[in-house]
């Protein structure tokens, strides 16, 4: 799907869980809740922006909720275009939007205890690159 | 005896990630003074009824909201009907 | 392999053959002739600067020569690290450098020509967002 | 008699994509006095020799070169037994 349309460029993201937290502790699984159809709503406004931002040919966006172990795939964003740059910047574009608007929350699950992961305040600098 | 004739609303509550387990529910029903008319007035509102809405919104600067389900700023309009949500920024992705 | 040491993020690009040339041009094929061992010396180079460059887990870089036909894929880098903006940055930056540096050109084949593919003066342009 | 003793040298010259299809031949090697010792110099050394040379090498300033498989400047010396490469810019990926 992803390759008509004189394509010459995809460019495809896949998030994965991570192995270890940020202060290096075992992760044993991960839970992803999120809001039924508003989390919908948020991922297909995300990707008309992108398609109005760039000439992009198909844009396929994929994420998983529920209970995932370390190394599953958590998210996939694939973008095609006639030229590269545009598939990078809006497979980046989009990443950095479903990062902070995408209503799912994770919880991280550990030997002894969970913990629900707090947003990076990195994710809210992202988005300046694109305004 | 009265003074004023107080009108009723209904709005479904939703909760997600850590707001939800300190609330200990996901959703619920509510019937308000139609004088609630937005989620920061329906914050004030919660905090004073149980302790647990006071725990859990004690940062509530960090708490997000959306009417049904469209993201709003905590003095947007709301109304009778409305599904109304209280989460945490999002850690998706 | 891409999913080794704690990574979070996979980056891929994939470059495939268009339909149609600059001028819209219906292409039937392309050819795609490389300097044996000068190519692999220049891929591994590219690789190892992006390494330096960013904090990245594992790169892959194949590039197909030879007959080619509309879609068929040319290019294929990937790159995974812990963090998203390491793995963009380094898979745009590896194929930009590919683009000017890897010794690669393209004959493209029409109904009644063959043509050798001009390089384009933006791919060196490209190249002065990684200075 | 000669009034100066003359070296040569010998050469692999290699050639890719339209400079190949214009001198008509993918590599050849040359015996060149030692004089020659740069990419520049050798250019002016083919073109003198053949119509074909001065065609491939008419916009000379477009033609990349390498030394043993490694990118060099038209000053960079080269000698004796070096594999020496000219073709446009890359157009791979």
């Amino acid at each position: 799907m992803l390759s008509t349309n004189n394509t010459g460029a995809i460019v495809n993201f896949l998030g994965t869980v991570r192995e270890k937290d940020k202060k290096n502790k075992k992760i044993l699984s991960m839970t992803l809740e999120h809001y039924p159809l508003m989390t919908e709503n948020e991922i297909l406004k995300i990707a008309e922006q992108a398609t109005k931002k760039w000439d992009i040919n198909c844009v396929s966006i994929i994420h998983r909720i529920g209970k995932l172990y370390p190394k599953e795939k958590i998210v996939y964003v694939g973008v095609s275009s006639k030229h590269r740059q545009n598939a990078f910047d809006a497979c980046s574009f989009i990443m950095d939007y479903l990062k902070s608007n995408a209503t799912f929350w994770k919880l991280e699950e550990f030997e002894h205890t969970k913990k629900w992961v707090i947003q990076d305040k990195k994710e809210i600098e992202a988005l300046k690159k694109w305004s | 005896m009265v003074s004023f004739i107080e009108k009723f609303i209904n709005m479904i509550i939703r909760y997600f990630s850590w707001v939800k387990d300190i609330v200990g529910k996901s959703e619920e029903i509510i019937s308000i003074s139609s004088d609630i008319d937005t989620p920061e007035k329906l914050i004030d509102h919660l905090i004073k009824k149980d302790e647990k809405y006071k725990k859990a919104f004690d940062k509530r600067n960090v708490i997000k909201v959306a009417q049904n389900k469209i993201y709003i700023s905590k003095s947007t309009k709301i109304k009778n009907d409305d599904e109304i949500a209280f989460f945490p920024p999002v850690t998706g992705g």
